[in-house]
């Protein structure tokens, strides 16, 4: 297993050198730049622009300003931001910990409750259960997330005051394990919304997909209960695309969990991508494109491994 | 489909758009819990969150001057009436006190000796010195030399006395200074890069507060300097916190989780509203930035000054801040707010006529052809009109004016895109043929205006300023040139009057209103002072405190 | 023998084995490993073996839907192993094949009609109203009604779809038509009408068959050689007679002896075959029947029998017979 | 003759269509005897497979619905017995074997578990006592090196091996019925020789009854002690094999029987054919389902629809004309 990891980690580097080379050329060739936030302001010259170009290197042909970053990247060296010089890397992880820990729960939560309604719903085909469910995932998925993360606030917090309507703690709480769960409960339960929706669409054709299988018929033949049918057949089998969806759906959670940081004020990874953005601030937004890349080929890789852990076919061939 | 039905669509879409705001705050809604005030401290929330705490480096303007303000000092401030007064300056230096020489090219500061950076070493010259010429090392990213570029010699008298030759006489020099914090000498000049310091984001000032914490994406906490040369903050904790939608952080103002709500303000539309909610104030917040309509002279069809006179007259300016803005903004007819101490208050509103309109133009010759449109010399009055696209107030403003200026046979085309776009070299290569735009004066708040309306600005012309409408009149190049020489400010008032009154009649760019703000602050919050001076809400944080 | 249409000589398609895990090579499938024969015109050659003998690989390499890795395969007389494709195009016309499911290679969003004219339109040898004769005329042919050309796919049954196959595959009277289990899909009373067809159109047309099968009772039924494949090869050879009434590899007898026989009580002493074929991955060295032969000698896990020619046509590949 | 171990009373399967039911096999009547192969024969679509799955209450519900007089097994009639109590017979005293060995075992699961799991449910054996048990299962069913073979996961088997394995799940509780459907349809016709004569060999050993059900005639000729022909979801003849082969009394058994191409010396010129095709489910004529394809039929054929009618040596046809009587 370990030289495989080893291949694999060592076949996503092209990969990621392909990638950087892309988001590097499609931010330098968007209009715009860092140092437009300047060229408006009457009291900045052009000379100051040209001035400012030359500190941040921004006058150098962009494959020299490519080379230089994949260079600094090469030796462990994720660059220094445009304003402010601080180290990317440091600036990426101070916001890490809040990302991984909303996501984190949110994805735990929704694919806990999401698999639980997915496999009842596939078992109970067309019962009222399912017809709730399948209605309840259209209304979550229909709504933007961000008209949940209001009503929300708006119930939990405006009106009945429960919960606190953003944030990651009190003011002067931080480390304050059960505030950050005060605080966790309403992002988690407005992104796990969405995503117990998807994944319980998911597990339940996955399911549906796994029970019609001929071996799932044999296992009725052989007069094995419902219950060990379903542990012991259906849901290994049923596990294996929902993984690999895991894997190809890291990424869009991702998406999601911006929107949702951004409403509830959560520190996180994606305001600091929404923010860099506006700023066209490249050093944070390549290092955060690396990042993601990295995140989701580890995350396919993790999916690659659970598999092959699970099916024979894969591990034996 | 009719012009007006176009207008009435896109009405209708603002309010889908807003679909959530209504449900989320309904007016009249009990917010009983969480009241009770912490003395203790003042929470200020925002959108948007600073970056970096560096005087020399900053970016974002209104953000990034709250660290600044908390942790530094400027030589001098400006107050709410526009004023200077002295800060790290034992005086404001003026030709009255001899403090700027007769000609102008002198200035003379006298320091504040009690001075004390919060690591304890005494502030001195030598700080102001190397501030000054941190701005002018090349290798350091400062934004602008604005101003500085003026000094022929810099000099330090002595420990409190430094001494500055100007280039030319330039009286808005004084907001260079205003507007740059002193950083301190004795810890920064070790720096092998202060652009990647470490500084920058723990930094050392003079300021009325200390950085205590800052938590990525959340806040910021700080500390009461007690040592604070204009005496120690009335409030021991002074916490900075950023909540990215402005919706949601008017909620929080509402329940009371925070204090002081600045820089993006209550949305227009909840201004009623939030006027309403019991123990709060709301302030209406002058901003540096006026909204124009901008004429590029270098088009045919607006060359002649009639022309831009009668679109200016076509357009109902009121209705567009009564039915777009709520009513909030005040109108104004020069590039500066009604509120500033050089507007030109004998200014005469011509819009809403658009029957003078139509005559102007039929005496200036664009008749209206064949297909409606009015045409001169095979030219037809015709164009199009650009802004930040997605911005629904904005694209509703424009709506309004297409079916204005259709109905004097003037036809308009929205072509929105977006800022980086529409910003870029759209703009400063003067190749658009009318924007709406909301900017601000050049530097400053000074009435000076030379960067948008000399004719020696004009880049397409080899200019290097910022008059992308291409307004050449020599009158006005005079005026701004003495503007800025004059000494006594009645004298300038005199000065940019007239300036304001020509733009008037020759609209280079029309005016449509002046920006403004609606800050939203408890009750019982003493000592805020608003301020259209600056686009600092937290301008004199040393003075807030509770009643 | 006249002149044969297609001749095939020392032909070896092999694949690749990939792990799925890391997709690397680790072995080779050596589907078809030296394959010799030979069809005359208007002849029938039967080509039966079990899963994995590689009887449909070969039918795949002749018209170079797989390309060959050795070898070389004429047809009418022209060497076509390495044609380039555009050279290919038109001697695909000339050469069809009908496959067992027509089901998957019937487009479900074209009517039967559209179907039929797009041989035409693709090799531009008809349109308008004497496209839509020759549409009725394959139909007519293959004993459609002429309705047929309005409908879809999906209306119609097996044994019809496969008479469409059958009819897209006359489009451009071709000279041969490479059968892969045409008729393994469908029932037997259905069967029969397909393979009459086949006969039918056969003697009408002085069509030359290839057909893959499994099914030897079909084989026996349809062909007038038959050449029995074990592991990418061909054990045994000959005219259907000699092969059925008197085969001489040990194979061909277990083959014919698991036949069932819709005879009650005339079951036929069974040549005890134990195992299973071996994976074409990894085929056993010598003869690659040796560990299921019954009769295997030492020799035979050693040294690879060569075809021995018994006369008449009939050719083996077995120690027991000649060299 | 050998009492009946299993006898279905006019079983009938429908499926809900929009605007009514479709009656894919209807009135199927037929008993299975200790130790004795009945073979179920016919075409696709002709309703074996389905009477099969409906025998072991393994029909998924909805959309089919199963209907019977009675389905009685070991002196109990299956429609009144409970999902549980239908559970508990399953595998044990009823089994069944399908078609697709490829597909019919889980593939993440070891073989050896998987011929346990029975033996665990129904004769509450230690996982110890099982998996010995499973090995001798292995052996008994031909795989070589059975407690390797154990670990081993269905793909690294062979289509035999796997059918042999799915055999050994089958027989594990020693079932008094074994459903077989199309069990070597799959296979290669050397495996499927090998597989026909261990069914043989395990049904002389256990005394198991089967229902063997296949489209193939030489199959059953070689096989079964009896059959039964379906055709359009109805039983159409049924009889002692060597009979019903020798003379077939209905049309669709002989057409059948000679349609069937032949390993002979000298070849017909043409297969006897069956004209035209197996009518739908639910647009079956008025009269005899057969009669638009019968060479024989008359008016009284299209008109009325015969039933299952007594004939000579224990046989029964559902014909108006029958042959060779």
């Amino acid at each position: 297993m370990l030289p495989y990891i080893g291949r694999r980690l060592l076949q996503s580097v092209p990969l990621l050198v392909g990638v950087s080379i892309i988001a590097f050329a499609l931010m330098h060739l968007a209009p715009g730049g860092p140092l437009a936030v300047y060229t408006l302001n009457p009291t900045i010259t052009n000379q100051d622009i040209e001035r400012i170009r030359i500190v941040l290197g921004l006058d150098q042909p962009v494959h020299v300003q490519y080379f230089k970053w994949a260079l600094g990247m090469f030796s462990g060296n994720w660059g220094n931001t445009f304003f402010g010089g601080r180290p990317v890397l440091d600036v990426i992880l101070e916001r890490m910990p809040a990302t991984f820990l909303l996501m984190g729960s949110a994805l735990s939560l929704a694919i806990l409750i999401g698999c639980t309604i997915g496999v009842l719903g596939a078992i109970r085909r067309y019962s009222v259960f399912d017809m709730l469910a399948t209605s309840g995932a259209m209304i979550a998925l229909s709504f933007p997330t961000f008209w949940f993360g209001l009503m929300a606030i708006y119930f939990f917090a405006v009106k009945l005051g429960w919960l606190p309507s953003g944030g990651m703690n009190e003011l002067g709480e931080e480390g304050n394990l059960l505030d950050t769960l005060r605080h966790l409960i309403l992002p988690v339960m407005v992104l796990a919304l969405v995503i117990t929706a998807i994944w319980s669409r998911y597990t339940r054709s996955a399911f549906l997909e796994v029970m019609h299988q001929d071996y799932m018929r044999t296992a009725k033949a052989k007069g094995l209960h419902a219950r060990q049918r379903l542990l012991s057949h259906a849901l290994p089998n049923a596990l294996k695309p929902l993984i690999a969806l895991l894997g190809i759906e890291l990424p869009a959670l991702f998406s999601g969990a911006l929107v949702t940081e951004t409403i509830f004020g959560w520190p996180g990874m994606g305001r600091l991508f929404v923010d860099a953005l506006t700023m066209k601030e490249y050093p944070i937004l390549m290092g955060m494109i690396m990042f993601t890349a990295l995140f989701v080929i580890a995350g396919n890789l993790i999916a690659d491994i659970l598999i092959a852990a699970l099916d024979p076919r894969v591990r034996l061939s | 489909m009719s012009a007006s039905s176009g207008f009435r669509l896109s009405r209708r879409g603002v309010i889908a758009g807003g679909l959530a705001a209504p449900l989320v705050l309904p007016s009249g809604i009990r917010t009983g819990h969480a009241q009770s005030i912490n003395k203790d401290r003042i929470i200020l929330g925002m959108t948007q969150e600073p970056v970096q705490f560096n005087p020399l480096l900053w970016v974002n303007a209104g953000t990034e001057n709250i660290p600044e303000v908390c942790m530094f000092d400027a030589l001098w401030d400006v107050d709410e009436n526009g004023t200077f007064f002295p800060n790290l300056a034992a005086k404001m230096p003026t030709k009255e006190n001899g403090g700027i020489s007769p000609d102008g090219l002198i200035w003379k500061v006298e320091l504040r000796s009690d001075v004390k950076w919060t690591d304890g070493q005494k502030f001195t010259a030598k700080d102001v010195e190397f501030t000054y010429q941190s701005i002018m090392n090349p290798g350091i990213a400062i934004r602008s030399r604005s101003g500085f570029d003026l000094i022929k010699n810099f000099k330090v008298v002595d420990d409190t006395h430094i001494e500055m030759e100007l280039s030319k006489p330039f009286i808005p020099f004084a907001w260079a200074w205003q507007n740059m914090h002193i950083v301190p000498h004795h810890l920064l000049s070790k720096e092998a890069d202060i652009n990647k310091s470490a500084w920058n984001a723990m930094p050392v000032g003079t300021g009325p507060f200390l950085l205590k914490q800052r938590v990525a994406g959340s806040h910021m906490i700080y500390e009461r300097n007690p040592n604070y040369h204009r005496g120690a903050p009335k409030v021991r904790q002074f916490i900075h916190k950023f909540v990215p939608d402005q919706t949601v952080l008017y909620g929080q103002i509402k329940t009371g989780e925070i204090d002081y709500m600045g820089l993006s303000g209550v949305p227009n539309d909840r201004w009623t509203e939030a006027r309403a909610i019991p123990d709060r104030v709301l302030m209406s917040v002058p901003q540096p930035w006026v909204q124009f309509i901008y004429f590029n002279c270098g088009k045919p069809q607006f060359k002649d000054a009639r022309v831009r006179k009668a679109l200016t007259m076509a357009c109902e300016m009121q209705k567009s801040i009564d039915d777009v803005y709520y009513g909030t903004t005040p109108r104004t007819l020069s590039y500066l707010q009604p509120t500033h101490w050089a507007y030109n208050n004998k200014l005469k509103d011509y819009t809403n006529d658009p029957t003078g309109a139509a005559k102007l133009l039929d005496e200036a010759g664009w008749k209206i052809g064949a297909d409606g449109i009015r045409e001169k010399d095979g030219v037809k009055l015709k164009f199009s009109c650009s802004t930040t696209a997605g911005v629904p107030a904005r694209q509703n403003t424009q709506a309004l004016f297409q079916q204005n200026w259709k109905k004097i046979g003037v036809e308009m085309e929205i072509k929105n895109m977006p800022a980086s776009v529409v910003w870029g070299e759209y703009t400063t290569k003067s190749q658009f043929d009318t924007l709406l735009v909301a900017w601000e004066p050049t530097v400053g708040m000074d009435p000076d205006y030379t960067a948008r309306c000399h004719s020696k600005q004009i880049p397409v012309k080899g200019g290097v300023g910022s008059n992308y409408v291409q307004y050449e009149n020599a009158e006005v190049d005079r005026l701004l040139e003495l503007g800025v020489t004059q000494g006594n400010p009645e004298d300038r008032k005199v000065t940019y009057g007239r300036i304001q009154e020509i733009l008037n009649e020759e609209v280079p760019f029309a005016a449509q209103l002046g920006t403004v703000q609606g800050n939203l602050a408890k009750k019982q919050m003493t000592g805020i002072k608003t301020s259209g001076y600056t686009v600092n809400c937290a301008w004199n944080i040393h003075e807030w405190g509770w009643a | 023998m006249a002149e044969p249409l297609l001749e095939v000589a020392g032909l070896k398609t092999h694949f690749p084995v990939l792990s799925k895990l890391l997709r690397r090579r680790v072995g080779t499938v050596k589907a078809v490993d030296g394959v010799d024969f030979a069809v005359a015109p208007g002849e029938v050659l039967g080509i039966v073996g079990e899963s994995g003998s590689g009887k449909t690989t070969v039918g795949k390499s002749i018209l170079r839907l797989i390309q060959p890795t050795e070898g070389s395969i004429s047809f009418e007389g022209r060497d076509i192993t390495n044609l380039p494709a555009a050279e290919m195009m038109p001697l695909r016309a000339r050469m069809q094949i009908v496959f067992q499911d027509p089901m998957s290679s019937l487009n479900p969003r074209m009517t039967i009609g559209r179907i039929l004219a797009a041989p035409f339109e693709i090799h531009g040898v008809a349109k308008g109203q004497e496209l839509q004769d020759r549409v009725a005329g394959l139909l007519g042919l293959v004993g459609l009604p002429e309705d047929a050309a309005q409908r879809y796919p999906h209306e119609f049954s097996g044994g019809q779809r496969q008479r469409v196959g059958i009819a897209r595959a006359l489009a451009l009277r071709p000279s041969l038509i490479i059968g892969d289990e045409p008729v393994s899909a469908l029932d037997v009373s259905i069967q029969a009408q397909i393979l009459n067809l086949l006969k039918r159109l056969q003697g009408e047309l002085g069509l030359t068959y290839i057909l893959i099968s499994h099914n030897l009772g079909v084989v026996s039924h349809i062909c007038d050689r038959v050449a029995v494949m074990y592991l990418g090869r061909v054990v045994e050879s000959g005219p259907r007679e000699a092969l059925f009434f008197n085969p001489k590899h040990p194979y061909t007898e277990a083959l014919l002896a698991a036949v069932p026989m819709p005879e009650p009580g005339m079951r036929r002493a069974r040549v005890p075959l134990g195992g299973d074929v071996p994976s074409p991955a990894n085929p056993p060295p010598g003869c690659a029947f040796h560990p299921r032969c019954p009769r295997a000698m030492a020799r035979c896990a050693i040294e690879a029998p060569v075809p021995t020619q018994l006369g008449d046509g009939h050719v083996v590949a077995c120690h027991l017979h000649g060299g | 003759m050998a009492e009946a171990v299993l006898r279905a009373e006019k079983l009938g399967v429908a499926f809900r269509i929009p605007g009514g039911r479709t009656k894919a096999v209807d009135g199927v009547t037929f008993e299975l005897r200790h130790g004795e192969t009945l073979g179920l024969v016919g075409e696709s679509g002709s309703g074996k497979t389905l009477t099969s799955l409906a025998l072991m209450r393994l029909l998924e519900s909805p959309p089919a619905e199963l209907s019977a007089d009675s389905i009685v097994f070991e002196g109990r009639d299956l429609l009144g017995l409970s999902e549980a109590e239908m559970a508990d017979l399953r595998g044990a005293r009823l089994s069944m074997i399908f078609q697709e060995p490829m597909t019919s075992l889980n593939p993440l699961m070891t073989v050896g578990r998987q011929i346990d799991e029975p033996l665990v449910r129904h004769l509450g054996l230690s996982a110890a006592e099982a998996r010995a048990r499973s090995e001798a299962l292995l052996a008994r069913v031909g795989i070589p090196r059975p407690s390797e073979a154990a670990q081993r996961y269905p793909h690294q088997l062979s289509g035999g091996m796997r059918q042999r394995v799915m055999i050994a799940i089958a027989l594990a509780c020693r079932p008094s019925v074994l459903v077989a459907d199309e069990p070597t349809t799959a296979l290669d016709v050397t495996i499927q020789a090998q597989i026909l004569d261990l069914l043989r060999e395990l049904q002389d050993e256990l005394g198991t009854a089967i229902l063997l059900i296949t489209h193939d005639l030489a199959v059953i000729a070689e096989t079964a002690h009896r059959v039964a022909v379906m055709y359009a979801g109805r039983i159409v003849e049924t009889g002692p094999v060597a009979a019903l082969f020798a003379t077939p009394l209905h049309p669709y058994t002989e057409g059948l029987l000679r349609s069937i191409p032949r390993i002979t010396r000298i070849r017909e010129a043409e297969l006897p054919e069956i004209p035209g095709m197996v009518p739908a489910p639910g647009q079956l004529p008025a009269g005899c389902a057969f009669a638009p394809r019968c060479a024989f039929a008359d008016a009284a054929c299209h008109a009325e629809r015969p039933t299952l009618m007594p004939a000579e040596g224990g046989r029964e046809v559902a014909c108006w004309k029958p042959r060779h009587g």
